[in-house]
């Protein structure tokens, strides 16, 4: 099947011609390629016309470029039909590259990116997490932007699984928790960007699969943005960064495959990453971009070298020479194929202008950056690869790079979810607040969001958590400054996998519903997103059939509201034998501030102040954290863009119209959570009178309809704020009093209450009891 | 001195990461600042125009951050390197009574160079006598830190101070202040003495106490001091991130007066 | 029963600490060192009743808490 | 020559690392655990003309980066 090739180095034949299709699929087995049938005959079919068999560094070059990481060829299809195009006139670049652009101010832009990093932490949390980092900051980088703030939204197996619950060749959710927040603390805090958003969400399907998301936002100024291409032919390859070594080969073949128990094995597709090398890489590659020295910047990711030169060449129209001795090594005798797909981190290429090729040189090393030129661009849109003088590689970049795409087969569940209402009331409602408060997914995350520094840069205006001093309630969104005006952008995440698990339409509609009120509610106007797809196995009509929902009704509220969706990531095959993931797509929201001093706060201000509820409430419990709790069905809240957006457009002009003092969206665990949130954070009580609002208390309390907000304003403007929401035709009721320190319930002759103090035990520990402090 | 003529240095290597705001809190002030290499200092490979020497600024300051990694301990390789390259001269910057400022990592890197607590007048940089452990909870913590001002009027960077109670947020995992076994008394009982003490750490009320307020351990709740003649002063919470204030009001915050003080101490010499 | 559990990265496994060190040594002048990796070791007493037992429990807490399994090893070596 | 340099805390100086890994290895159930302390080590190749030169040299480096006197002690023990 293979022979070596008379050179003073690795280099190996394979024989495709005129192999047979079981012998095509078993090279692609023992070859580690993950490549189908369909595939290698395609690939047979070009060598034929070559008239020649192709050598190892070119067909692994090949299943580099197409696998599901790199070229998305089972999702491509239905993205481009629901999601992509979605204008807006301050979208500069969506979907095309590492990361999307929009338009700040005049002057500025901003960059998000947001990406899976999920078997590498499944295997190794720690370095599987950090690398993350390291990865999506260079994607945010290498539009020559400045990273200003990270996100990690994060998906775990249930804390209390016990040890014989646990699959073999599986880590405890835990364990996997505390390595892989290490990770990102440890790198996140060293290059000095700081992380102030995020998601911690435990559900039994992540128990073999953990999801670990990471994004990034960066800001640039406009005329500095660098595309991922080439300038012109004769421009220099500069490679920079770390140096190129066996780790990390395959890791994109290994992120397009599921998880069994061997796949710790794979070992040399996880890595630690070194901070202390991307953080001058940082300061040096935006001075290069500062100075205007290049025409093109990419980040070396999924599938190293051979992706990055073919992509920087073919969207610039030419072709690429690659010396391959040139590449600094870590380790001696590498296979010139493995120096071609190695994964290693810290590393970004260059293109730059012959004359300026010294001036880049010195910028590197005065940063202590290793660089060095590895090759030209050429004219001729064919990439060829030398090895100490011989040519090992020579393919039309179009064949190579241009991938392939499925439009797969997919079973939707739209018609056959049963949602069905079972729910009654709780037996004792004191309880019911007090178990859903120390649900996990709903209890205080300090214990992460201290770790992490959320203020480094100093321009973090609002921080993830809010209120008093060191007993602080969670926030909606962070707002970061990224200059000198007073403008700010507002960071979110959001995903409630657990409704989309029951319903994966509504469930994503719910999410989209979650990420806007999120942003309206720190008094910012939804202006971009950012999608990371995390599913199982595509193969499978049914998981297909969850992602066609999911990016369906992610179209439809993004088009339906007009926010662009800038950039985007598919993780597929997050499915083991034990089974696959919750359907994950998660959203990073941002929103524009015009002047952060407007900002609002979760956290109450002032006693007898009055508490309005904004929005409509009714009987939608299905994924609820209530009937999680109680075991019992329902229906899945439901949404509209239309609604959506008038209710957040309002709510907006309320806060120009009146002088609303703080304001909490209602999310996991209904308006009883959302009250409880502000109450804690300002260690101020509150008395609450339902009578007003239709439907059984429990529903009023517990029920996660979307499109809602708390506010909090002075009784003196109670009056004219409620009209002003009902002559606009939208429900806004006035349910009670800030003040005192107990939880107090009323409805009709019906009324409960709970100690504030308890309240409050109860959501600090529910997180920590198992994270054990 | 004048406004125009006052330059001030904020020192960097691979791994610092506060730089960009601890200058911009003196560019909003009005004075040229910048951030500079340490390689700038010494390295044949920089470039003339890019070289710089200490006596071209009036004030440096080391910034937070994980200088190297903060591999082997916090701050301990860059101190290391500064005693290798720049001893002499930042002896010399300490003795004609320029100010040095040590933000968190840079309080580290003081106090491994020697210049706190900075007893002896004459050594401005000596032996170590002081160390920054782990913090009693054994991880970083980021959080907001409510400090007692303390100087009776040595300390050249607070002397604008009105404020008794300020809030500067920390974020570190080594920010203990730990002095040599034995000592400890002596130690403060002269830091007290010399009016080196000038931030402790205190609770809502006003009233010195423990974890969280105290965010990492410290003997007597010391969140930072300065040498005795006044001009270096070491501090593990920031001042820069409180420039504006901590509420999103954009308007003026704690910790623009530390930089205050020094601009108006320059001008006066 | 004291012992001193030795934690240390695997062959091929980066190590940006002892990388970091090496470059600091030879900045201070050390020219002659040649390479640098960084170790932990916990130092460890347990209460038990011989040597097998004690082992047994310190090569639990290393493949449960002290070392990562996929990236680094460990020996245990007896203090007393 | 290869050489190991243990970095420890001093006698009386607080070891919250030790303290925590105490706590959480009671807390994954291993109740018998008496007392965690820990330490650092630095394997570190030199080229000497032998192992007076080496030492000396190594002992350097403790006293440059390696040991904060006021709260370390090192040790350094030869491996070959
Ligand atoms: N893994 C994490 N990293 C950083 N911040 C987090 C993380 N998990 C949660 N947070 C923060 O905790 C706060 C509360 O989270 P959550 O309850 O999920 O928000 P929401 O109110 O939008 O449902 C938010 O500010 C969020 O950014
Ligand atoms: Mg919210």
């Amino acid at each position: 099947m293979f022979s070596k090739v008379n050179v003073p180095f690795e280099l190996y034949e394979i024989k495709i011609l005129d192999a047979d299709d079981g012998r095509l699929l078993k090279i692609s087995q023992e070859l580690g390629l993950a490549l189908s049938l369909d595939e290698m005959r395609r690939i047979q079919d070009y060598f034929h016309k070559k008239g020649r068999n192709p050598y190892d560094i070119e067909i692994q070059s090949i299943a580099q470029a197409w696998s599901e990481h790199c070229c998305y060829k089972s999702s491509k299809y239905y993205l481009k039909k629901y999601l992509f195009g979605i204008s807006a006139d301050y979208v500069i670049s969506a979907i095309e590259e590492d990361a999307g652009v929009a338009e700040f101010d005049e002057e500025y832009a901003y960059v998000v990116a947001l990406e899976s990093h999920n078997h590498p932490s499944a295997i190794e949390p720690y370095g599987g997490a950090a690398t993350g980092i390291g990865g999506i900051l260079r994607d945010v980088l290498c539009m020559g932007a400045q990273p200003i703030a990270l996100v990690d939204p994060l998906f775990f197996g249930n804390p209390d699984t016990s040890e014989d619950e646990i699959p073999a060749g599986t880590k405890h959710p835990l364990y996997l928790l505390s390595g892989v927040v290490s990770g990102i603390r440890d790198y996140g805090n060293r290059v000095g960007i700081p992380t102030v958003s995020g998601l911690l969400f435990f559900d039994e399907s992540y128990l073999t699969n953990c999801i670990v998301n990471v994004g990034c936002v960066g800001i640039a100024r406009k005329n500095r943005i660098i595309h991922s291409r080439a300038g012109n032919a004769g421009d220099i390859f500069i490679l920079a960064g770390g140096l190129t070594g066996r780790d990390g080969i395959h890791g994109v073949t290994f992120a397009s495959a599921e998880l069994d128990e061997k796949s710790e094995e794979l070992r040399s597709a996880v890595q630690l990453g070194n901070p202390i090398i991307k953080e001058p890489i940082i300061h040096a590659c935006l001075e290069i971009v500062e100075k205007e020295l290049l025409t093109g910047m990419k980040d070396l990711g999924g599938g190293g070298l051979s992706c990055v030169v073919g992509e920087m060449a073919l969207s610039a129209g030419f072709g690429a020479e690659v010396h391959l001795e040139k590449v600094l090594l870590k380790e001696e005798n590498m296979a010139p194929w493995e120096i071609w797909v190695s994964e290693s981190q810290e590393r970004m290429m260059v293109t730059v202008e012959p004359k300026h090729v010294d001036e880049v040189l010195y910028i590197f090393q005065k940063w202590d950056v290793p660089a060095t030129i590895i090759g030209s661009v050429t004219a001729e849109k064919t990439l060829r690869v030398f090895h100490h003088g011989y040519k090992i590689y020579e393919m039309d970049i179009e064949f190579v790079t241009s991938g392939v795409e499925y439009c797969r087969q997919y079973a939707s569940l739209k018609e056959t979810v049963d949602e069905t209402d079972s729910t009654a009331p709780p037996e004792s409602y004191e309880e019911a607040l007090l178990e859903i408060l120390k649900h996990p997914n709903v209890a205080s995350k300090e214990w992460v969001i201290r770790q992490y520094d959320h203020e480094v840069r100093a321009s973090t205006f609002l921080r993830p958590l809010q209120g008093r001093l060191n007993l602080e309630g969670h926030g909606d969104a962070s707002i970061i400054k990224p200059t000198i005006s007073s403008k700010g952008l507002a960071i979110t995440v959001a995903v409630n996998p657990w409704l989309i698990k029951k319903n994966p339409y509504w469930g994503t509609a719910s999410a989209f519903d979650e990420l806007v009120r999120n942003l309206t509610a720190v008094n910012s106007t939804p202006h971009s997103f950012a999608d990371c797809l995390n599913f199982g196995n595509p193969e499978k009509e049914k998981r297909m059939g969850e992602f066609v929902d999911c990016v369906e009704a992610l179209g439809w509220m993004a088009r339906g509201m007009k926010i662009p969706c800038l950039s985007g990531n598919v993780s597929f095959y997050n499915e083991t034998p034990y089974g696959s993931i919750a359907p994950t797509p998660t959203l990073l929201g941002i929103g524009i501030i015009e002047d952060i001093k407007n900002a609002i706060t979760s956290d109450f201000k002032k006693r007898r102040n009055a508490i309005v509820l904004v929005g409509e409430t009714r009987k939608e419990f299905g994924g609820s954290v209530y009937s999680r709790i109680f075991r019992m069905n329902g229906k899945v809240p439901r949404t509209s863009p239309e609604k959506l957006k008038n209710y957040s457009n309002t709510l907006l002009e309320s806060f120009r119209e009146f002088d609303v003092k703080s304001c909490h969206d209602l999310s996991e665990g209904g308006l009883a959570v959302a009250l409880a949130e502000m109450c804690i954070a300002s260690g101020m009580g509150a008395r609450i009178n339902l009578s007003e609002m239709k439907d059984e208390t429990y529903t009023k309390l517990f029920s996660e309809s979307n499109t809602r907000w708390l506010t909090e304003v002075s009784e003196r403007e109670l009056e004219d704020y409620i009209s002003f929401f009902k002559s606009r035709n939208l429900t806004a009721s006035s349910i009670g009093n800030t003040g005192g320190d107990v939880l107090e319930f009323t409805d009709g002759k019906f009324s409960f209450e709970i100690p504030l103090e308890e309240a409050e035990k109860a959501w600090r520990t529910g997180l920590t009891r198992f994270t054990g402090w | 001195m004048q406004k125009e003529d006052l330059k001030i240095a904020v020192i960097r290597i691979e791994g610092t990461n506060c730089e960009e705001e601890t200058v911009m809190a003196f560019r909003n002030l009005g004075v040229f600042s910048e951030a500079v290499h340490l390689k700038q200092f010494y390295s044949d490979m920089i470039r003339d125009s890019e070289q710089r020497s200490l006596t071209d600024y009036n004030c440096i300051v080391f910034p937070g951050g994980f200088s190297a990694g903060d591999y082997v301990r916090a701050g301990a390789v860059f101190s290391a390197r500064i005693k290798s390259v720049l001893r002499d001269d930042l002896r010399d910057f300490i003795n004609s009574g320029y100010p040095v400022l040590g933000i968190c990592n840079g309080f580290q890197i003081l106090a491994e160079l020697g210049a706190l607590p900075g007893f002896d007048e004459d050594k401005p940089v000596g032996k170590q006598e002081m160390a920054l452990g782990i913090n009693d909870s054994n991880r970083f913590e980021c959080r907001p830190s409510l400090l007692k001002h303390e100087n009776r009027g040595k300390c050249v960077f607070t002397k604008a101070l009105e404020k008794e109670i300020v809030m500067f947020p920390v974020a570190h995992a080594e920010g203990k202040v730990i002095f040599p076994a034995g000592k400890e008394e002596d130690y403060i009982d002269r830091l007290r003495k010399n009016d080196q003490i000038v931030f402790r750490y205190v609770d809502a009320g006003g009233n010195y106490a423990g974890y969280p307020w105290n965010p990492n351990g410290s003997i007597y709740n010391i969140a930072g001091l300065c040498n005795v003649r006044g001009n270096v002063l070491g501090l593990m919470p920031h001042p820069e991130r409180v420039f504006f204030d901590y509420y999103r009001k954009n308007e003026i915050g704690d910790g623009r007066t530390i930089f205050e003080s020094v601009i108006e101490y320059l001008l006066s010499l | 029963m004291i012992a001193d559990v030795y934690i240390y990265l695997k062959e091929g496994v980066a190590d940006p600490e002892g990388e970091a060190t090496k470059k600091a040594l030879r900045l201070l002048g050390f020219k002659n060192v040649k390479k640098v990796s960084s170790r932990k070791v916990f130092r460890i007493e347990v209460d038990a009743r011989n040597r097998e037992e004690a082992e047994r429990e310190i090569s639990g807490m290393c493949e449960k808490l002290l070392a990562n399994p996929v990236i680094q090893k460990y020996t245990i070596q007896w203090v007393e």
